[in-house]
C-alpha cells in the first residue's frame, strides 16, 4: 500500500529499512522466544535477542530520532517508520524495552548533559539492559504510594526497600528507580533515579515465577545501597512527574527510542490455527461462530492500528490524549482476547504444555493467554488505565 | 477501473477537509441546536406515532444547505459540483449525525454516491440535478430486507421507449423529502438502475410509521411505471451498487459515530453534574468505567471510518472490506453508548422530554441499515477466513 | 413434568388451577396489551384486565395465601403454584401489580388490623388499584434521600412533595408513600404512609410520556395534602424499614400475593421470528450466530427458573439472600438482552413502529427493547442492585 | 428404558444428599487444605513443566476416599456399591472441584457411569471392581480432541477369544493414577467398549505434558492388544456412551462450579483485605460488579446443574438439553471468574506462589472437556431451534 505524508527523508529511510530489513532477516532463534522482552527469561534468548538488537542499532533502526552526541543517528520523525516496517517485516522485539521506550525518553527530557553522554549509547545498543523499579509489593495500582526510601548522606543516598515485578532484572544493569524521599507529601516527596544494578552491592535480584512457571520477572531487594546523587533525575520530590513522563512513553502515548518488531495483530495465525482445528468433524474455520469471533479480533487489531494513524492527524482528535492513552488498555485486552480465542479454539488440545508434542503450534496460544495477565495488570492495571482515560480525558471526578 | 492511488497516511484529511467539517459543526450548531431539534422533530409524540403524521424537520435549513453546496459533494466538478474526497464527506456527516439533521442530505449524497459509481454517460444529468438541490434516495430494498445489493423485489421489462417497472422496494430513506428515486429493478439476469421522479404515473408512495423521529421511511409500489431510456442510468445495476457499496458503508457509519460521539458527551456532561449519594455519579465506577469503554469503541470505528473512507477516495481493492470493519464497528459503538447513555440518566433518560431518545432511535435505525455488526462480520469471513467449505 | 415435594392441599390447588386455567382462558383483549402491568396506558386495557383479576380472584387465585379475614384464600405456599399455573397458561398478567406484590405484603407485615381489613380486600379483587411513590427527581438510586415532606397536624399529616416514575398512578386508588418526618436522619426521617390519590384533595397526577412515545408513568404532585395519621404503616421514623419490606417483595426476593401470568421466557417468540427472518438469502433461525445467541438467551431464562427452584432448597444455599437478590437484576438484564436480540433478528423491519403493518409480530420487539430500560432503572438501577449484592451478599465494603 | 420418573421440586437434594455433600466437605477441608494442595501440586514448577514429572497427589487422601466409598457411589447396591442420585455425587463433585482434589475420583466416577450405562451383565464385575476401590478412566477420544461419543482412532477386530485393539487414544484422564481403561473402540459401523487394564500386552501410555497441575493426562497407544470377550462389556458402544452422555457432562459441571466457587470466594476475601488508595479493593465498583457478575454466573450454572442432574436421575428425556445447558453456564462461569479472580488479585495474582493458578489451569481444562460453551450451544440449538436447513 502506497503511503504519502512523508519527507522525502522520510521516504529514503523508509526505503532503506525496508530494503536492509530485507536483506538482513536474522537466523533462526537457538530456543523458543517469548511473545514479549519483558518475558525473556533464558541467557540464550538473551544473547540472541541482544545482537540482533546490535544490528539494528548499526543499521539506524534503532536510536533513529535520537541526537548523535549521545550515539543516536539525529533523524526526524523516523523512529516510528522503523518500528513500523520491523513490525511488517516480523523481526524479533527490541530485548532492552525498558531502556529504549521508557528510559532513554525519560533521560533525554529530564537528565543532565552528562547523564545523557553515559546512560543512553549503551541502551541503544543494548549493550546495557534497563529495568524498570516502579512496582512495589505494597503499592499496587496505587504507584504514589512508594515505601522505597532514599535517604540523603553527603554527596550519596542511601537506598533500601522492595522492588517488585521487575522484568529483566536479572540481565540489567540499570533500574529507573522511583524512590521515597519525604513521607510528609505523598506526591511531592518522590525522587526519580537510575540506580546500577548487576553487581551493585546491596542490590539482590531474586526471580519470581509467574502462573506459568516461568520466570522472567524479578523482586529486587535494596539493602543500604548507595547511589550517587548524580545518577538522580531532576531535582529531589519531583519524582512523580518524571515518572509520569516514563509512563507516558510506556502507556503508548508517545514514541521511544525503538522497540519495534513482532507482536503484532495475531489474525492470520488465529485462522491457521482454526483451519487446523475440529469442532463435530468440521474444521473450526468453517464454524460461524468462530469466524465470527476471529473478525471481531481482526476488527479490534485494525482498529489499534488505525487509530494510532489517526492519532498523528490532529484535526480529527479534539483531545490530544484521547486516542494515546487508550493503547495500553487496548492493546493488552487486545491480545488477552486473542490468546483466549486460540485456547477456545484449540479447544481440549489447549490442555497441553509447550512440551508436548501434541501441542497446537508448541503450545503458544494457552501460555500467551495465562501471560497476557501481565500486559493487563503490569503498568497500572487496565481498572486504572479506565480511571486515567475517564478522569484525564473525559473530564470526570477522580474515583479514588 | 482507476489504478489505486497511494494512500495517506492522514487518510487525506487536510485542510479542505478539515475547513468543511469545522463549518459543518458550527453551520448545525447555530441551526440545528438540540432545543430546536427537539421541537421540530419529538415535540409531541402523539401526531407521530398515534396519527401516523410525518415528524418535522427545518425546510429553511435544507434550502441553506443547498447553497453551501453539501448535496454536490461526492458530484463532479463539471457536473456542478465539488467533487470532494469521500474523507472530507464522511468527516461533514458525522456532524450531520452528531446533530441528528432531519433532511434528505445523506439519501441524497447516498444517491449521488451511487450514480457516480454508475459510470455512465446517463447518470451525468441526474448528477447535475442532485448537485442543483433535487433531493433523492435509493430504491434498492427487498421486501426481506436484504441488507446486500440486488435482493430486490422489482421487474423492468423492456418497452419501445425504456423500460416499464412493476413489484415494490421497501425500506426507502426519507422518501417524503425525495423528489427522485434510484430505483434498482431486475431483469432476467441483470439489474437495470432507474431514475423515478415522485409524482411519475403508477408509482404508489406509503410512508412507513417508523421509531426514529429524524427521519422518514416508506414503501413504493410500482405499478405499470414507464422509464424512459434516457432515466435508465445502468444496465449493470448490480455491478454499479457494488462499486457503490463500500461508500454508502462509510456514510451510514459516519453518521452512527456522529449520534454515539453526541451520547457520549451528553452523557458524560449528566455524570459530571448528577449528585447522588453526595457525589456526581461520574465518581462511580460503574457509571465511568462503561463511558471509557463507550470512547474505546467509538474511537475505534471512527479510526476504521476515515481508514475506510480513504481506501475508497483511492479506489483500493480493500475498501470493502474496510468498510465492512467499519461499519460493524460504527453498529456496534452505537448500539453499547445507546444502551448506557439511557441505563447511566436513569429515570429521566427512560423520558420522552429527554433528548436522549431522538439519537438513540436514530442509531437504532442506522445500525440495521445496510446491515449490522453480525452481517457485516459474516461478510467478512469471507474475505478473511475463506468461504465456508461444506 | 411430574412433581413432586407438594403437599396433597397443593397439589389438589395445583390441579384445580390448572383445570380452571384451560377451561376459563379469558376472551382475547380488545387492544394489544402491554408487556407489563406498569406500561397499561389505556382504560380499555384496564377495563379488560381488571376483570380478570376478579376472575381469577374470585377461581382464588388471587390472595391464595392471603388469611381470609382480609378477603384471602387462607391456604399456604399455594400462591407460587398459582402464579406459575398464570405463567404456565399464559394468560394475561394482574394489572394490580404494586397492590398484589407490594402493598399487600408491606401491609400484612407493618399494618394495623383494621388497616389489613380496610385496605387488602380491593387490593386483591383488583377493584382499587395502587401504584408506588418511593422515586422522586432529586432522590433517583439514592432512595432514602426523600424531599417529600410529611408534617404532624394534629391528628393528620400535612404532605408537601414530587413523586416520579409512579406506574398505574392514573388509575390509582392508593399510593404506598415514602416521606420524610425530620431532616435530622437520613434513614430514621423517613415516614411510611399509605396515601389516597384518586379524587383526594391537592393530588394530582400527570402522565410523563416514556421515550417509546407511550404514556403509563407519571409524576405525582402533592400539594397540603392531608393524610390521616390511621394511613401511616409502622412508627414514625421507622420508613426505611419498611420500605425495605416492600422493596424485597418488588425485588423479587418473597412470593407476593399473586402477579402471575404472560412476561416469561420469550425464548420460543425469539425462535419464532428468526424463522420469518432474513440474512443473506438464508432464514435467521438457520444462521448459527442467530442460534448461539438463541440459545444463550433460553440458558440464561431456564437458569432464572432454576435458580428460583433452588432458592426454595435450603441446602443448596449457603447465604439465604444470595439467590433471591439477584432476581430483579437478572430479570430485568434477561427481558432486555432477549428484546435487543429480537431487534437484532427483525433486522431493518425494526426500524417499524407497532401501527406499521408490516412490523414484525405488531413492532413488539423494538417497543420491548425501548420499554426494557424501565426494568433495568426503576426499583433501584442494576448499578444499585449490584452494589446491593456486593455488600449484603459478598460482604465487600460500602461503595457509596 | 426406564419410565422417567417424576422430577421432584428439590432436584431430590434431600437429607442423605446433604449428609454426603457436608461429609465430604469437612473431609477435604481437613485433608486437602488449600497449603496442602500447593506442597503437593504445584511446589516448584520446573519438576513439572522441564522435566516431565507428574505432578504430586496424596494416595493416602485416595485410600481414605475408597474407604468412604466414593468411587462406588454410581455403582449399584448389589454390586458394592450404594448407588447414589446423581444429583448427591453432583454435590460430593462441587467439594472435590472446591477443593481441586488432585485424584482418580472423577475420573472413576466416569468410568463407572458409563459401565452403568453399557446395562450389560459382562459390565458387573468391573463395577463391583471400582465400586472396591479400583481407579478407572474413559479412552474415548480421537486425535481431532472430538468432545462427542464417538470419534475415536482405535480399530477393533474380532479374534476368536474376544477383539484385538490397534490404534490411538488421546486425552486419557488421570491416566497415570488409574488400573483400568475403558476403551471405546471402532468396528464397523459400531462401536465396541472394552476394559483394558494398564498392563496389558501391547498398551503403551505416553503421559502428556499439561498445565493442570491437578490431574494427568496421557495418550494411550494399542498395538494388537488382545481383549477376551468377558472384556468386551458392550457391543452397542455408541448407545452406551450416549446415555452416559448426561451424566458426564454434569460431573465436569460440578467440579467446574466448585473452582469457581473457590475462586470467587477467595478473590472476595483478598478484595475485602487488599488496599489501594487508602481502602479495600473492594470498595471500588470496578472490583464489586465484576464480583457480582461472576456470582450470578456461577449461581445459573449451579441451579442448571442440579436440575440437570436430578433429569438425568429421573430418566428423563430433556437429560440432555439440561446437561449440555449446565455444562456451558459451568463452562462460561468458570471462564469469567478465573480471569477476574487473576486480574483483581493484580500482581500477585500472576505470580505462582498465589493459589490462583491452580484453580484457573483445573478450569480451563474443565472448560474444554467434552465441549465448552459454544460446542455445547450449537448441539443445543439443534434441540431448540431445529436443524439447519442447507
Amino acid at each position: 500500500m502506497g503511503e504519502s505524508g512523508l519527507t522525502s527523508e522520510q521516504i529514503a529511510f523508509q526505503k532503506h529499512a525496508r530494503g536492509w530489513l530485507e536483506e538482513n532477516a536474522p537466523p533462526p532463534p537457538p530456543i523458543r522466544l517469548p511473545l514479549m522482552a519483558i518475558e525473556v527469561m533464558h541467557e540464550a534468548q538473551r544473547d540472541y535477542l541482544q545482537s540482533w538488537q546490535r544490528r539494528c542499532y548499526e543499521a539506524e533502526l534503532v536510536g533513529t530520532d535520537v541526537p548523535r552526541e549521545y550515539g543516536g543517528w539525529g533523524r526526524e520523525g523516523c523512529q516510528r517508520i522503523a518500528n513500523q516496517e520491523m513490525s511488517r517485516a516480523g523481526t524479533p522485539f527490541m530485548i532492552n524495552i525498558v531502556g529504549l521506550t521508557m528510559a532513554v525518553p525519560t533521560i533525554l527530557v529530564h537528565g543532565t548533559e552528562s547523564q545523557k553522554k553515559l546512560l543512553i549509547p549503551g541502551a541503544l545498543t543494548g549493550e546495557e539492559i534497563w529495568c524498570q523499579g516502579f512496582s512495589e509489593p505494597g503499592a499496587g495500582s496505587d504507584m504514589a504510594n512508594q515505601q522505597t526510601s532514599a535517604i540523603r548522606q553527603g554527596e550519596d543516598w542511601l537506598v533500601n526497600g522492595h522492588k517488585v515485578w521487575t522484568s529483566l532484572g536479572h540481565f540489567a544493569k540499570w533500574m529507573i528507580l522511583i524512590t521515597r524521599t519525604s513521607k510528609e507529601h505523598k506526591y511531592d516527596g518522590l525522587t526519580y533515579f537510575v540506580c546500577p544494578i548487576e553487581g551493585h552491592p546491596g542490590v539482590s535480584v531474586r526471580p519470581l515465577i509467574k502462573i506459568t512457571g516461568e520466570t522472567g520477572f524479578n523482586e529486587v531487594l535494596f539493602e543500604d545501597v548507595i547511589v550517587p546523587d548524580s545518577l538522580r533525575l531532576d531535582e529531589v520530590g519531583k519524582g512523580w512527574t518524571v515518572a509520569m513522563t516514563t509512563l507516558t512513553y510506556e502507556r503508548g502515548a508517545a514514541e521511544g527510542a525503538g522497540g519495534g518488531g513482532q507482536g503484532g495483530d495475531p489474525t492470520q495465525r488465529l485462522i491457521a490455527l482454526a483451519r487446523e482445528s475440529w469442532r463435530d468433524g468440521v474444521r473450526a474455520s468453517d464454524d460461524p461462530v468462530t469466524r465470527d469471533a476471529l473478525v471481531q479480533q481482526a476488527i479490534v487489531y485494525e482498529g489499534i492500528r488505525m487509530n494510532m494513524r489517526r492519532a498523528k492527524v490532529p484535526a480529527l482528535n479534539d483531545h490530544p490524549m484521547r486516542l494515546p492513552l487508550q493503547s495500553k488498555l487496548t492493546g493488552s485486552e487486545a491480545s488477552q482476547n486473542a490468546a483466549r480465542l486460540g485456547v477456545e479454539i484449540a479447544g481440549v488440545h489447549s490442555t497441553l504444555y509447550k512440551k508436548d508434542p501434541k501441542a497446537p503450534e508448541a503450545g503458544h496460544w494457552p501460555l500467551a493467554y495465562l501471560n497476557s495477565y501481565g500486559g493487563t495488570i503490569a503498568a497500572g492495571t487496565n481498572e486504572i488505565q479506565r480511571n486515567i482515560l475517564g478522569e484525564r480525558v473525559l473530564g470526570l471526578p477522580k474515583s479514588k | 477501473m482507476n489504478q489505486p492511488s497511494p494512500v495517506p497516511r492522514n487518510f487525506g484529511f487536510g485542510s479542505e477537509e478539515e475547513m468543511l467539517r469545522d463549518l459543518a459543526r458550527q453551520f448545525l450548531d447555530e441551526n440545528m441546536p438540540v432545543e430546536k431539534l427537539r421541537g421540530l422533530a419529538a415535540p409531541d409524540p402523539e401526531p407521530i406515532y398515534d396519527d401516523g403524521q410525518l415528524p418535522g424537520w427545518d425546510q429553511q435549513v435544507w434550502n441553506q444547505v443547498i447553497e453551501l453546496g453539501w448535496p454536490g459533494l461526492a458530484v463532479p466538478e463539471h457536473l456542478g459540483g465539488s467533487d470532494f474526497s469521500l474523507v472530507g464527506i464522511v468527516g461533514l456527516v458525522e456532524e450531520v449525525g452528531r446533530h441528528a439533521l432531519p433532511s434528505p442530505l445523506i439519501s441524497t449524497l447516498n444517491a449521488s454516491w451511487v450514480l457516480r459509481s454508475a459510470q455512465t454517460k446517463e447518470a451525468d444529468p441526474f448528477l447535475q440535478s442532485l448537485a442543483s438541490g433535487t433531493p433523492a434516495s435509493l430504491a434498492m430494498t427487498g421486501s426481506r430486507g436484504g441488507v446486500e445489493p440486488g435482493e430486490v423485489d422489482v421487474e423492468a421489462r423492456s418497452t419501445p421507449a425504456g423500460v416499464c417497472l412493476d413489484g415494490v422496494s421497501f425500506f426507502v430513506q426519507d422518501a417524503s423529502k425525495c423528489e427522485l428515486f434510484l430505483v434498482f429493478a431486475r431483469q432476467g439476469e441483470g439489474l437495470k438502475l432507474c431514475v423515478v421522479p415522485r409524482e411519475a404515473a403508477g408509482l404508489r408512495i406509503e410512508q412507513d410509521q417508523i421509531h426514529d423521529v429524524t427521519r422518514d421511511q416508506a414503501t413504493l409500489y410500482f405499478e405499470g411505471v414507464e422509464v424512459n431510456s434516457a432515466s435508465v442510468v445502468s444496465d449493470s445495476g448490480l455491478a454499479t451498487l457494488q462499486r457503490a457499496w463500500p461508500g454508502l458503508l462509510c456514510l451510514v457509519s459516519a453518521d452512527l459515530c456522529g449520534t454515539s460521539e453526541w451520547q457520549l458527551q451528553t452523557t458524560v456532561e449528566y455524570a459530571k453534574n448528577r449528585k447522588q449519594f453526595e457525589r456526581p455519579i461520574g465518581f462511580f465506577q460503574a457509571v465511568k468505567h462503561p463511558l471509557v469503554d463507550a470512547m474505546i469503541e467509538i474511537d475505534r470505528a471512527r479510526s476504521l471510518l476515515y481508514h475506510a473512507a480513504s481506501l475508497v477516495d483511492a479506489d483500493h481493492p480493500d475498501a470493502e472490506l474496510s468498510a465492512r470493519m467499519a461499519k460493524s464497528a460504527a453498529s456496534d459503538a452505537g448500539a453499547y453508548i445507546s444502551d448506557r447513555s439511557v441505563q447511566l440518566h436513569g429515570g429521566i433518560g427512560f423520558t420522552w422530554e429527554c433528548d436522549l431518545h431522538i439519537f438513540f432511535k436514530r442509531s437504532l435505525h442506522n445500525q440495521a441499515l445496510y446491515g449490522d455488526g453480525v452481517h457485516q462480520r459474516r461478510r467478512l469471513a469471507d474475505f478473511l477466513v475463506g468461504p465456508i467449505d461444506r
